[in-house]
């Protein structure tokens, strides 16, 4: 029997969580280490299964370091079944890494500390559940609890209008699990024997009739559509990123906005293939529309964190576009890179851009210029990230925007994808006229003289993520291989 | 043995009516020592009728009487806490369990 | 060497992480050690062509996978041939000339390291370009010399024209990039791979269909266009001179704007088979040629002049290029291929030496502008010289370089008559706008007086440069002369050997056109006998046309630039408004059926539960004087409820009792219970009482 | 059998007194008669264990209630109340109804006693050594809740001392 590592990697943080409760909340230093702690913990974890994961199991498509079934309430069918493959390893490691990163990031904290870093823990909980998760309601119930914490980080902590934000938010995404929920049961009782068992639902569920998967599979799509998101769900993204504070928004962009696509990739996409073949067009279009739309929009917006908001959304359209592609290897393994990636660049911008709100607070672009000679490192590094999200060779998004483009060229309409790539040119259009707007140009003595260079901690927090952005543009071989097994599988079972 | 066990009722009886009527705290805690004296009756009838071989009923009538005693002890005491706070030990003084 | 070539590209990468990391703050040695790797690459690229020369120029291939899709393969690899050995050789001596060259040009910026460092950057970039064997390599480094180029022409940030030339440049040729995506995924995708050779059999063996083939293709130039600032996307790079001289020279004269040359010359086995393709490419290039040619007729700044030059002689590369797979396609012979690239690398260090005299001038006179110079000849003798032995060169002049890589052009355009007239055309041109430069600057009297007192030689490190490119732009066309047996032509054909035979009457033709161009502009700026301003005023239209430059600027940013911005603005109001609006108006929706039902709630249901809650409260009342708060009572309750249950249950078991008897017994339970309220009530009067004459009698 | 079914006189005589004395203690006035009446009908009760056979439990009943219990009791009167001679209203104004209660509880009780008509007798009689076995027991099967009534009654003391302390001492 080897030790059950999802469990405790999911545990891990609960386990912080718990401690962390139980010290004062006077005792600031030591709440904050211990959710340190927690989460460098887990962290190590998902690194260790990863490394494991590529070493003993990246050649195989079967779920590795599987927990279970183990009857949790037998009377519904639950069981309590964990397990990863090769899509749900990375994101794993990319869910360690960035908690970890962002509880550092939260150092600067200063009210109500306890109950900050005790959400972000149980925040980690459920992000690390929807990963591992083979039972649906396992699945359905880390897909909610990552919801209370989230609502009280932005209602909490976040800006101005945190309030309006965590309601959208919150209304936003419970409406989608409410469609997913209902698709479950359906799922549940056209099972015989009923079940929630993912893995036998995977097998059964291409069985149904077409109306009963296109409409399990576009409640699916709601719900996940609205925590990618796709085109026209997507407008509690920006409100919710704006009024969070700065971990709560890398959390977001990083993991939350995975959790759509991750769903989709492992539920709704093999389990209805019929549906995926009638609407992959559809899917399609969203995804070029979101790629499009959400470029045209940041173009056009005067606060840096709302930017990189809408840059996500067009990031996410690329995921879309890609998963429409379902039939080429490279289209899905584009979206999986796209995810990683997307997850290692816009958590940095928003981490960078939460520096430099954390001295001048105001994120106004057009406030500042000519930073690039009062804080060349800083700068050094948010030139790096733009170029990083505009797709530049070298980095990680240029091989995941690459890849996308030759699965879904060879495998969609061509136009449609050609559009598609214009997207490219807004995407260097908006970040390069933020570069120039904040970075370039004159520096104002005057107002911005008192700000200071990027201080140790927050390098900390940023580097890992340049080093991984460069590690995976040069050198992709490795995770492609962690993942390329489970991939095929995962093409098959759409084929099917 | 029905008389036995008779006596025992009229005499838990009396002493129900007892606690339910005494205006003084130490004549309900009098009564409830009646309430018990009778229960023991009964443990004893029935041992000495019904099982005499294993002695359980008098075990029992024993234990009984241990903790009367030790409920005798608490009581009175409380009786005198009450007794400190309230000036008196009548019922009437304390209804505190209406708010 | 050649199989270490990989060195070459790795070395000025190797200074760049090094400048960066470690010797960024010691100035001299971070230039130093930027220079000795640029050096360094430049041997081994010598070395490597000396090798190649020895094969033959038979192809050299290396490669690993860094990873594969299915069944795409993504190489890193190197690919040494005769066209990538001459490119290496143009890159790195450009760029060890420059380099060397910014040491005394950069010599007071306050980023003077960062310079070198981005230098190396462009240095790694541009030969990873040039030694890359596939496609996809060929891109990831496509792209990054544009980032460098972005940061180096936005070198100068805090001037606003550099960071906007900068973004305009970056994108501009993104907009390229995106069709060259588009052309590599048509192409590559259509193979099934990305690297050269594979392609090229490929497409030879026909897996390609020919529409496929030649849109694939068009969309490929599209990136070349983009890169090689090509006719519509040309709009970049004149801007891009906001860049730093020697940046100008390196990247946006000699190395990276060839790239797109390269890309087509590279590509020419898949041109060959598209004739529509090709044409495209020529029609493309001499449109270009013309019309940059002819802005530069009246520019005034120096450097910008320089650029349109620029833009002009790449078209002519492309046209040449073009024109060559058109007549192959056609299956007749031509020398364009090999005019192309001969004139891609004549070019390169005629051009560069001409932006780095430039730059020589501009250090020495702070202006750009041509009409506040005049009559530095004496004053500035290296660079005056150069400059003059470049403007020959360009102009196409026995027997300098350009003269016989121009030759070469004007002999691939010789069977194509509409080509062969504006080829001349721009010939005359070049050497017109060429001297009018060179007499404005250096010859007659200075227009402005202080400058002029004020301009000096520029230091060894800059002049040197010059007189080494000055060298090679006399003396690098001789390889190409016809009269050689194994010539540049037999060294760089890719396909059967063409051999290049010397046609005096075309040699005749360009002489004279040139001549006359360089006639012209004495005439009219050395012995002033025709007045300019004369001739303005004549072809006033045209030549507020050509000053305007035809006017792209502002037909981009009317028709392009300010739509999309305007766009995006419109799209957020739609946005926040219409999308979010709706979701909005869901939530008000929901909110005004809150409103209804809380209304219905307030008055119906509520007046239903108040009416309940009356009814409860006033029997409460009633039962609330059974809570005394006396223990006792409450036992007596328990007492009472526990007789009337036992003797409900004895009778409902023991008698079977019909209801009316129960309810008897329930109506004597009742009236237990009343006695108890009654009991009660009485308590209640009498419990005041009874405290008050407790507590009196306590005081007693 | 005949002893269960006639238990002689002097079960009778003691009933008298128990019954007599036990309603003397919940009805009288003066709470120090009251508790005088309470030795008398523990002293009987004493009586009717020596009838049924239990001799330990009746010296037990005699040491602990009568000498302990009571006398407690006794002071607890003299301690608290200064009205030890005084006539007060002894009953609540319950009492009717508590004592119409009480005989309906006591009578129904009563009568299930005697409608019980098959009591299952044991043939047996019980052991001749009562004292013995009754400390055999104790110290065997009984150890458990022995040592339990044991800290009970410890916890019992330590309770009431820290109840009754004086704050000031």
């Amino acid at each position: 029997m080897q030790i059950p590592i999802l469990s405790w990697l999911v545990f891990v943080p609960l386990i912080g969580m718990v401690a962390v409760m139980l010290i004062p909340k006077e005792r600031v230093s030591a709440i904050r280490w211990t959710a340190t702690i927690f989460s460098g913990i887990a962290m190590i974890l998902s690194f260790w299964l990863t490394w494991e994961y590529f070493v003993n199991y990246s050649d195989t498509a079967a779920m590795a370091f599987v927990e279970g079934p183990y009857d949790w309430i037998p009377t519904l069918h639950v069981e309590y079944f964990l397990g990863c493959d090769g899509i749900s390893v990375p994101l794993l490691a990319l869910t360690g890494l960035l908690s970890l990163i962002s509880i550092i990031a939260s150092f600067g904290i200063k009210e109500r500390v306890k109950e900050y870093f005790a959400f972000f823990l149980l925040l980690e909980v459920g992000m690390m559940g929807v990963f591992v998760a083979l039972d649906f309601f396992l699945f359905y119930v880390f897909w909610e609890i990552m919801l209370v914490p989230m609502y009280f980080l932005i209602g909490i902590w976040g800006g101005p209008r945190k309030e309006y934000a965590a309601i959208k938010f919150f209304l936003y995404t419970l409406f989608g699990s409410i469609f997913m929920l209902v698709s479950i049961l359906i799922l549940y009782f056209n099972a015989e024997p009923h079940t929630l068992n993912m893995m036998t639902l995977m097998q059964t569920a291409p069985g149904m009739t077409h109306t009963l998967q296109m409409v399990c599979f576009i409640f699916f799509f709601i719900a996940f559509a609205i925590k990618v998101p796709v085109w026209p769900f997507h407008t509690w993204l920006p409100d919710a990123h704006v009024e969070a504070p700065t971990a709560v928004s890398v959390i977001l962009a990083g993991v939350l906005l995975k959790m759509g696509t991750y769903g989709m990739l492992r539920i709704s996409w093999p389990m209805f293939p019929d549906a995926l073949r009638s609407l992959s067009f559809w899917i399609a279009v969203l995804g070029v529309i979101a790629i499009i739309y959400g470029a045209l929009v940041s173009l056009a917006q005067k606060d840096m964190k709302k930017l990189v908001a809408y840059s996500s959304v067009s990031h996410m359209g690329y995921c879309m576009l890609a998963l429409a592609a379902f039939s080429s290897t490279q289209a899905i393994a584009g979206c999986m890179f796209q995810m990683i990636s997307h997850g290692l660049i816009t958590g940095a911008l928003f981490l960078l851009v939460g520096v430099l709100y954390d001295r001048a607070h105001t994120r106004e672009i057009a406030v500042f210029g000519g930073l690039g000679s009062k804080l060349p490192i800083y700068t050094g590094l948010m030139v790096f990230f733009s170029m990083a999200s505009l797709g530049l060779p070298g980095m990680s998004g240029f091989i995941s925007e690459f890849m996308i483009f030759v699965g879904a060229f060879g495998a969609l309409n061509k136009t449609l994808v050609g559009i598609a790539i214009l997207g490219v040119v807004l995407g260097a259009a908006y970040m390069l006229r933020l570069v120039q707007n904040v970075f370039l140009g004159d520096f104002n003595l005057e107002r911005w003289g008192g700000l200071t260079e990027i201080n140790g901690r927050e390098l900390v927090t940023v580097v890992p993520l340049v080093i991984l952005t460069l590690y995976l543009g040069i050198y992709p071989k490795q995770l492609n291989m962690l993942m390329s097994a489970t991939i095929e599988n995962m093409i098959n079972l759409m084929a099917r | 043995m029905v008389q036995y066990l008779t006596l025992a009722a009229i005499l838990f009886s009396i002493g129900l009516f007892g606690v339910i009527t005494r205006r003084n705290t130490i004549g309900i805690l009098m009564s409830l020592e009646l309430m018990f004296n009778a229960a023991n009756i009964n443990l004893v009838t029935f041992n000495k009728f019904i099982a005499p071989e294993t002695l359980t009923g008098q075990m029992f009538a024993i234990f009984v009487v241990v903790v009367a005693a030790a409920e005798a002890t608490v009581g009175l005491a409380i009786v005198l806490l009450v007794y400190r706070n309230w000036r008196g030990i009548s019922t009437d003084n304390f209804s505190i369990l209406k708010w | 060497m050649t199989e270490n070539a990989y060195l070459i590209p790795l070395l000025p990468f190797i200074g760049f992480v090094m400048i960066v990391f470690a010797l960024r703050w010691k100035e001299k040695v971070a230039a130093g050690f930027s220079i000795a790797m640029i050096l360094s690459s430049w041997v081994f690229s010598i070395i490597v062509l000396i090798e190649t020369i020895g094969r033959d120029g038979a192809p050299y291939e290396a490669f690993f996978y860094i990873t594969s899709f299915d069944t795409l393969n993504f190489e890193i690899g190197i690919l040494i041939d005769s066209l990538t050995a001459m490119m290496l050789i143009v890159v790195s001596t450009v760029a060890s000339c420059v380099q060397i060259y910014s040491l005394g040009y950069m010599k007071d910026d306050p980023r003077f390291s960062r310079f070198f460092a981005y230098l190396s950057l462009f240095c790694f970039s541009m030969l990873g370009l040039v030694i890359a064997n596939n496609f996809f390599m060929i891109f990831i480094f496509w792209e990054l010399v544009g980032l460098t180029s972005y940061l180096l022409i936005g070198f100068w940030f805090e001037k606003k024209s550099a960071s906007d030339a900068g973004k305009k440049a970056f994108i501009t040729t993104r907009i390229g990039d995106l069709g060259m995506i588009v052309g590599l995924l048509l192409i590559a995708g259509g193979c099934g791979t990305f690297n050269y050779n594979e392609i090229f059999s490929s497409v030879a063996a026909g897996t390609l269909s020919p529409t496929m083939l030649t849109t694939g293709l068009i969309f490929l130039f599209a990136g070349a266009v983009g890169k090689s600032a090509q006719f519509p996307l040309h709009v970049w790079l004149p801007d891009a001179m906001e860049g730093p001289t020697p940046v100008s020279a390196l990247i946006h004269a000699a190395t990276m704007v060839v790239a797109g040359v390269y890309l087509v010359a590279r590509a020419m086995p898949l041109f060959e088979s598209s004739a529509t393709a090709s044409m495209v490419v020529a029609i493309i290039g001499i449109t270009t040629s013309v019309m940059a040619a002819s802005i530069g007729l009246v520019q005034n700044d120096i450097k910008r002049v320089l650029a349109y030059s620029t833009v002009s002689q790449l078209g002519y590369m492309i046209m040449a290029l073009g024109l060559y797979g058109y007549d192959t396609a056609m299956g007749e012979h031509s020398p364009g291929y090999y005019a192309g690239t001969f004139h891609l690398m004549t070019h390169a260090f005629f051009k560069a030496l001409l932006f780095l005299g430039a730059g020589s001038v501009i250090h020495a006179v702070h202006t750009n502008n041509i009409q506040e110079m005049g009559g530095l000849l004496p004053k500035m003798k290296i660079t005056a010289w150069t400059f003059m032995i470049a403007s020959l060169s360009i102009s196409g002049i026995f027997p300098f370089a350009g003269f016989w890589s121009k030759d070469e052009i004007v002999a691939t355009a010789s069977t194509h008559p509409v080509f062969m007239f504006f080829t001349l055309a721009v010939a005359f041109m070049t050497a017109f706008y060429m001297w009018r430069l060179c007499f404005l600057t250096f010859w007659g009297k200075p227009r402005d007086q202080h400058r002029f007192d004020h301009a000096h030689e520029s230091p060894r490190s800059m002049s040197w440069p010059l007189a080494f490119l000055g060298i090679l732009a006399v003396g690098a066309g001789w390889v190409g002369m016809p009269w050689l047996k194994a010539g540049f032509a037999s060294f760089v054909y890719s396909g059967e050997a063409y051999k290049p035979h010397a046609d005096y009457m075309l040699m005749g033709v360009s002489t004279v056109v040139a001549v006359s161009g360089i006639g012209l502009a004495w005439l009219m700026y050395a012995k002033q006998v025709i007045s300019p301003d004369k001739m303005v005023a004549r072809f006033k239209p045209i030549h507020k046309l050509l000053l305007n430059k035809y006017y792209f600027d502002e037909i981009y940013d009317f028709i392009i630039i300010r739509p999309v911005l305007a766009f995006g603005r419109y799209m957020w109001t739609f946005d926040a408004r219409i999308v979010d609006g709706l979701v909005n108006g869901v939530a008000w929706l929901v909110m005004i059926w809150s409103d209804i039902k809380m209304w219905f709630d307030k008055w119906i249901i509520d007046g239903a539960v108040n009416g309940a809650g009356w009814v409860i409260s006033s029997t409460s009342s009633l039962l609330r004087l059974v809570q005394t708060g006396a223990v006792q009572f409450y036992a007596l309750f328990i007492l009472a409820s526990i007789v009337i249950l036992a003797v409900v249950k004895y009778e409902v078991v023991y008698n079977d009792v019909s209801w009316p008897v129960l309810s008897i017994i329930l109506l004597a339970g009742l009236y237990l219970l009343s006695l108890v309220s009654k009991s009660v009530a009485e308590k209640a009067k009498t419990a005041a009482a009874a405290t008050a004459t407790d507590s009196g009698e306590e005081e007693k | 059998m005949n002893e269960a079914a006639n238990p002689g006189i002097v079960f009778w005589v003691l009933s008298a007194i128990i019954l007599v004395t036990g309603f003397m203690v919940v009805s009288l006035k003066n709470i120090f008669h009251c508790a005088i009446a309470l030795v008398l009908c523990l002293s009987g009760v004493a009586g009717i264990f020596v009838l049924l056979g239990a001799e330990f439990l009746a010296g037990a009943q005699v040491l602990i209630y009568v000498g302990a219990v009571a006398i407690l009791m006794i002071f607890g009167v003299m301690l608290t109340s200064n009205l030890a001679g005084k006539k007060i209203i002894a009953t609540t104004s319950n009492a009717m109804v508590a004592f119409f209660a009480t005989v309906l509880f006591g009578g129904g009780t009563i009568v299930t006693i005697f409608m019980t008509d098959v009591w299952r007798y044991s043939s047996e009689s019980l052991p001749i050594d009562n004292v013995m076995f009754i400390g055999k027991l104790l110290m065997t099967e009984f150890m458990l809740p022995f040592e339990v009534v044991s800290v009970l009654l410890l916890a019992a003391m330590i309770g009431a001392i820290v109840l009754a302390r004086d704050e000031e001492s």
